[in-house]
């Protein structure tokens, strides 16, 4: 029962045995035909054994499947580094108490979900007053300036009110993924920022379900926040970071 | 059905006072007042459709130009029809000419009100009645085809593609679905004008358009008549466009329609004199045409607790139930909205579920209630959000529900993909037959947790309508009584388009509903006004 | 409990007392007869164990051994007592030194029967508290650690390794299981020993043996501390060597054993005079060591229909209650077995499992049902499985059922994977909870479909024991009455195993084991002789 | 909407999106490099944008996963070509009529679910007389001599009672198949049967939820029978079949 951390694969009961369920459509029309295509795909994607226990007709030439098969490929898990949001997390209060001694002034942070997307309880769950699981959002934090400007916020409005405001933190809801709209649109403000040459001034946060941190720093973003993130999770990063930047300025 | 659950009576009849209240003091209002959707509404409905050379819809570019003469308190009809008598054209001509820039209205000569009063009439009656056609046509085939049994299975397709869309639905109902609802695209609902033409590029939807309208009735008609079961289209009657929508969707033979009196004002800040206007006139268009509204009561849950506010939901439905009663719209089509939306992991929640779902059955005995599944605390955990949809068309079979608008596994990752469909399709069917008669099988326990919790909900509900009837509609929404959002009676979208009718106004349409429906006149309807009278 | 189905207590009563006198009639016939694993269980109980240099596990060579002396009717306890005492050894080294050929028990010399008497009775003291010790043991953890509430949440492994066993095992109590069964290999039930030692290859299950039982023992103790939650260990008391796993069950701490008094005979192809003189001494043992016992009914539904048979498993129940009572089983141990295996495409089939677990329910009162989850009808689509599963739970829920054997998506494919119990688990935890108290709070109307269900199932039930009465249990096994089988009451597996008791049959076990139930000695026991008075 | 039949992928909502649903567990603790290693692997089965959509702990240092993604793969769906069981299906009366028309003898059948496994009810729902699924088994069967030797059979019992029958055809059902044991139990069948030289003799046909006609041709049966076959299928299969060896022979 020992487990080779340099080659895991898919675990059912047995140790390597590399269970696997797979399911999708094929645009087929359903019969044994579609059922050894749906047999072919698996073992294209590593499964071996592959047994078709499912496959019902979708009407229109489609037939969906399910299948399950013991897959072949193996990973390096010892190998595996994922990079992290590295500031400590602390509460509400240390982070009032860490703005009042290590910032001096309020932190004025701006939150919104933008672009075309309108789904604000993931940035309310931030930054509302009553917050989200029994977390405060940032509004009742005394030493920040919280602005919520609710859905969707357009880029450039985004950018004004942070100049307006002189913000030290943008944060930026997407839900909506469909066709990597997000991306479109989150990538957009980094250049607009930076355009505007603004954006070494401002540290710029992004989350939504389908948000990480890797994949926030990619799009250019300082953190990425995804699903279950609470107030202080944001704000612990944003004051750190804040400091760090005044440090080193 | 007889009473399961045991409820005041009185209260009842309170809270629908109360509404019915709220309801005629906006009517009042509304009938002083007419928007540009509306006056749009009265182009399509003549016939007027297409674009310009900067694919501005035809509509809009008459509606501006009228409005831009400062002409459009007197409605756009009178300046069009006075058009088609002058040039002997037909609408649709005097809208090219007046896109081409060929023509003014406000500056032709004028045609005696009279003539121009018959010209409406004949209007009104020719584009009424082939909505009046669509709807016997549907008479027909539900006839001839039949239909699924109730609760009704409704499935969305949202691709953004309209033919990708078209074959989705194709599947959907050889799958079983009852209603196919077109998802539009994000931001539509904000767009002051109905875009044009197939689209195949949205996002999180389709864009709604007439033409896409049209490709998916003929899909679904051809699917129809080869499963044997006439197929419902559903798409939204909501936004900016809302009447609009509306006339589409009689003319093309839509069957269902999101359509709620305040959804605009509450989750899109929509300015509220807008969408209260304008769903007046939406809402005759679609009682005419035989369509079942949507009411978006599912809406209140997504931001707010369900449990909490669960009587926000049922005071919106009472809301609802007079403004549509207001618009000539038979409970046998007001599709009261309501949803399964609380959290999972409550113990007893789904006491609390059914409570919620036997009430509402029981206070709008006639609607076919229209049931929104479990979507905020659906995760990525398929498996477990599958057995959430599982006790959803549990509680719908138990309750008598009239439109079950299936819940995905996939809720919480993408618009459901062509197998998503399919599960859920035989999830409700398996939880519909295997339970079908168990809703009378079963009684509540008097004085038990389920009749509490109803009988507590009604309370709530019975407070904050009285309340909102003391203060009226639009104080309330100023202060947030409804959905904990503000709205400023001036502010929101859409505010620019509201037209404050002058003393000439004409809306031929209008009449000629309000005659067909049985609805009394406005005040100074030419119908009224025994000019017509030979 | 209050009846919330008005079944006629009457009835209730004849099938009860037919019941019983179908036992005692049977149980005439068991005190005059022993078996071979009746005998080899009297050895572990002395302590006696390992394997010979064949392999062959000791108390197979010392049955053996006896028996081709032909002084098997007298009970192997006589001579090894007697070589005990004449060779001054433990059982242990006798039956080695019978192993290695250095003895011939029968041949010793033979110490005053009074002198074994004492002996007898004190290796039977001995033993038994060791059983006794791990009850209470058993109860010290449970009042310590706590226990999930009911229904319990039973899940199955069954690898085929007993390490890789011991790991799922761990990982589902982790998930949230309270019971831990380890299904057996196929092919096991039908070998007349046990076999010996940690054992890592099986199909479809893992080998039953004592090591096998301490190790998953050792692994859900360590779990079930860490967990703060008792964790309870399952395994079958079934099959050739039915009283021997009774006896390894009790002295490794098992909680919880399928034991039935008919399976074997009717699923098993098992002799029925072998199976039923089995289970009687099978059950004393579990009795005493404070496991619960569940019944087999479910398998009446696996190959009959679950609606037309559903009698078959009341009846079943019934009968497996008096035999339990016999062996001195309070109803608190009886896990009575029964299924939710109804064809899920039955319009109104949930109506009829509900009829089914809530009459059960009310007629064993006190009982911890075991309810098994759908197998029959579980198929390749492991969506719909899954919320077949839910119904399931729902269906427990409300009636309110002792064990739950979790259902498993993945039924129709595989035994357990590790995440296939994790979500089965989570399944049950969210419909338990979401629909804690649902149970209370719904009625069934009076001379409805449920009750109207339960009330025939009953009916069918008391007529088919009333029958079986009649013509006694050998008979109706024979003429295919249960199960539509038909077995002879000389053949099936097994049947040279059993032996008739000779006049100076003599087992301390048993004896002890009565005197401890409070249960009556069988007639010539050496415990009603007055030999052992002093 | 046109569907090139030579590359088809997995659809979700728009041809050839390749969309897949994969779950499957990993013996590595829950946590962020757990997701990584998901990731990776589904990535490595030529998923493109894999998603972990859930992650559950299982204890014991086990993790749990359900992912989506695009897959890359395609299959030539036009080049399938799947061996089916290739007699004409006849009903009750017509096999009947067959056998009595072009056989002139009963034929005698063998049936029994073999090895350890002790799974009837496929067998029975074959061989009974109530048969299965409204169809009549083969001992209602006039023409056909039917002998259902029950469960748990070893294949020598099974060749031995083939022998003393003179049986046309062994109908051997096989359900369990944790650990291939199915494929070693059948396999031993048929080299029992060419050992002792009667192969030749006997229709030999296995059936289950497991088996499907190409494999079962491939382990040497002259026919496979997967879910929902009902006994005019096999009985088609069985009659002509013996009618064509005869005429052959
Ligand atoms: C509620 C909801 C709505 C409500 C929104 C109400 C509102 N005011 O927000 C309504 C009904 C209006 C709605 C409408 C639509 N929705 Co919607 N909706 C949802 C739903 C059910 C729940 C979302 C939610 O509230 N989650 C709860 C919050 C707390 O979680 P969260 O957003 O992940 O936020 C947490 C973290 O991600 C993080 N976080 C989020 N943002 C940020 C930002 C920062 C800076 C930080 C640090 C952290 C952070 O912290 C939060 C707390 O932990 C989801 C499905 C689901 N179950 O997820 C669909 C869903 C998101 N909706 C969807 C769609 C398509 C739509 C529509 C476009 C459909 C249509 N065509 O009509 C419309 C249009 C809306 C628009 N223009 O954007 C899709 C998106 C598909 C995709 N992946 O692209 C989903 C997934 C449903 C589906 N399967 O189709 N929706
Ligand atoms: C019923 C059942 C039992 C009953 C069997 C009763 C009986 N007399 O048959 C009982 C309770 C006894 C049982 C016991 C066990 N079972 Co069991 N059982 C099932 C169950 C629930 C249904 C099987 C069934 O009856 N299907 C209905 C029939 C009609 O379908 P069918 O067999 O596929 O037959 C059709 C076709 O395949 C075909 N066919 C079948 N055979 C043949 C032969 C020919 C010649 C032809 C032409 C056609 C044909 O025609 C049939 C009609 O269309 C399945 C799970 C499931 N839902 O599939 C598990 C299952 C088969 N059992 C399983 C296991 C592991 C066991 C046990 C080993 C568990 C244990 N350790 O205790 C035991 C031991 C049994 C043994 N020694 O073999 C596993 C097998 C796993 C695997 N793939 O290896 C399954 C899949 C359950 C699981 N997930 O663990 N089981
Ligand atoms: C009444 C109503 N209209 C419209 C919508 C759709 O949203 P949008 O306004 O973005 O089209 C909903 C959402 O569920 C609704 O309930
Ligand atoms: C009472 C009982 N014993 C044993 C078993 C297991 O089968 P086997 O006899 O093959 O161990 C079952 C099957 O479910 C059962 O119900």
């Amino acid at each position: 029962m020992t487990v080779d951390y340099s080659r895991i694969k898919p675990y059912g009961d047995t140790m390597n045995d590399g269970a696997v369920q797979v399911s999708f459509s094929l645009p087929v029309p359903c019969g044994e035909e579609a059922r050894e295509a749906a047999r072919q795909l698996a073992a294209l994607m590593g499964l071996e054994e592959p047994q078709v226990y499912h496959m019902a007709d979708l009407g229109e030439s489609f037939t969906y499947f399910i299948v399950y098969g013991k897959c072949r490929h193996t990973v390096d898990f010892s190998t595996i580094r994922v990079p992290k949001v590295d500031s400590a997390k602390m509460d509400f209060y240390q982070i009032n108490q860490f703005i009042r001694e290590r910032i001096g002034r309020k932190v004025v942070v701006i939150g919104a979900c933008t672009g075309t997307d309108a789904h604000t309880v993931g940035i309310d769950a931030i930054m509302n007053m009553k917050g989200y699981n029994g977390e405060y959002g940032l509004e009742r934090y005394p030493e920040i300036d919280a602005y919520n400007l609710g859905s969707q916020v357009l880029n450039e409005e985004m950018l004004a009110k942070a100049l307006e405001l002189n913000a030290d933190a943008l944060l930026v809801s997407q839900v909506v993924t469909q066709k990597g709209v997000h991306i479109a649109n989150l990538t957009e403000l980094v250049e607009m920022a930076e355009a505007e040459g603004i954006r070494d001034r401002l540290i710029l946060v992004c989350g939504g379900p389908r948000i990480n941190h890797e994949m926030a720093l990619e799009l250019g973003y300082d953190a990425g926040f995804g699903p279950g993130s609470l107030a202080p999770d944001v704000a612990s990063f944003v004051v750190q970071e804040l400091e760090r930047r005044q440090k080193t300025r | 059905m007889e009473g399961k659950l045991r409820l005041d009576q009185r209260k009842i009849a309170r809270a629908r006072e109360a509404a019915a209240q709220i309801a005629w003091d906006v009517d009042a209002f509304i009938s002083e007042r007419t928007t540009v959707a509306v006056e749009r509404t009265v182009l399509r409905l003549m016939g007027i459709d297409g674009v310009d050379a900067d694919q501005v819809p035809l509509p809009n570019v008459v509606v501006d130009h009228v409005a831009e003469s400062g002409e459009l308190e007197s409605g756009v009809a009178r300046w069009v029809i006075n058009g088609v008598i002058q040039l002997s054209k037909t609408p649709q001509e005097v809208a090219e000419m007046v896109a081409e820039g060929a023509i003014r209205l406000t500056e032709l000569p004028q045609a005696d009100f009279r003539e121009i009063a018959i010209k409406g009439r004949e209007l009104a009656s020719r584009g009424l009645d082939r909505i009046r056609d669509n709807r016997s046509q549907r008479d027909q085939m539900i006839q001839r085809l039949g239909e699924g049994p109730r609760p009704y299975l409704y499935v969305i397709v949202a691709t953004g593609d309209i033919y990708e869309d078209a074959v989705q639905g194709k599947s959907a109902a050889r799958q079983g679905a009852d209603i196919v609802a077109v998802i539009r695209s994000t931001g539509q609902s904000l767009i002051d004008y109905v875009p044009y033409g197939a689209t195949r590029e949205g996002y999180g939807g389709t864009y709604a358009t007439q033409e896409n309208f049209r490709i998916m009735r003929r899909a679904l008609d051809e699917v129809g008549e080869e499963e044997g079961r006439y197929i419902r289209l559903c798409n939204y009657c909501s936004g900016l466009c809302m009447p609009e929508i509306a006339a589409m969707g009689g003319l093309e033979r839509l069957d269902v329609m999101l359509n709620d009196a305040l959804y605009g004002i509450l989750f899109r800040d929509i300015n509220m004199q807008r969408t209260l206007i304008d769903q007046a006139f939406s809402r005759m268009i679609n009682a005419y045409a035989g369509i079942m509204i949507n009411t978006g009561e599912d809406n209140y849950l997504t931001t707010a607790d369900a449990v909490a506010s669960a009587h926000t939901v049922l005071a919106s439905q009472f809301i609802n139930e007079q403004f549509a009663l207001l618009a000539g719209l038979p409970p046998a089509q007001m599709g009261l909205g309501h949803a399964f939306e609380i959290n999972p992991d409550l113990e007893d929640g789904l006491l609390l579920e059914l409570a919620q779902a036997q009430m509402a059955r029981q206070i709008f005995p006639d609607a076919p209630l229209k049931y929104m599944p479990p979507t905020k605390h659906m995760t990525g955990n398929i498996f477990k959000g599958h057995i959430q949809d599982a006790m959803f068309n549990l509680v719908s079979i138990l309750t008598n529900q009239g439109v079950q608008l299936l819940g995905m596994m996939t809720e919480a990752m993408h618009t459901p993909h062509i197998h998503d469909r399919k599960l859920a399709i035989e999830n409700a069917q398996y939880i519909f037959n295997n339970a079908r008669h168990l809703g009378e099988e079963i009684m509540y326990r008097p004085g038990g947790r389920v009749e509490r919790r109803a009988q507590e909900v009604l309370d709530q509900a019975v407070d904050m309508l009285e309340e909102v009837k003391r203060i009226g509609l639009f104080a309330a929404l100023e202060q947030g009584m409804l959905a904990d959002v503000k709205r400023g009676l001036e502010s929101g979208k859409g505010l620019s388009g509201v037209v404050h009718k002058g003393e000439t106004y004409y809306n031929p349409f209008e009449e000629e509903l309000r005659e067909r429906l049985q609805l009394p006149q406005r005040e100074g309807a030419v119908h009224d006004s025994g000019l017509l009278a030979n």
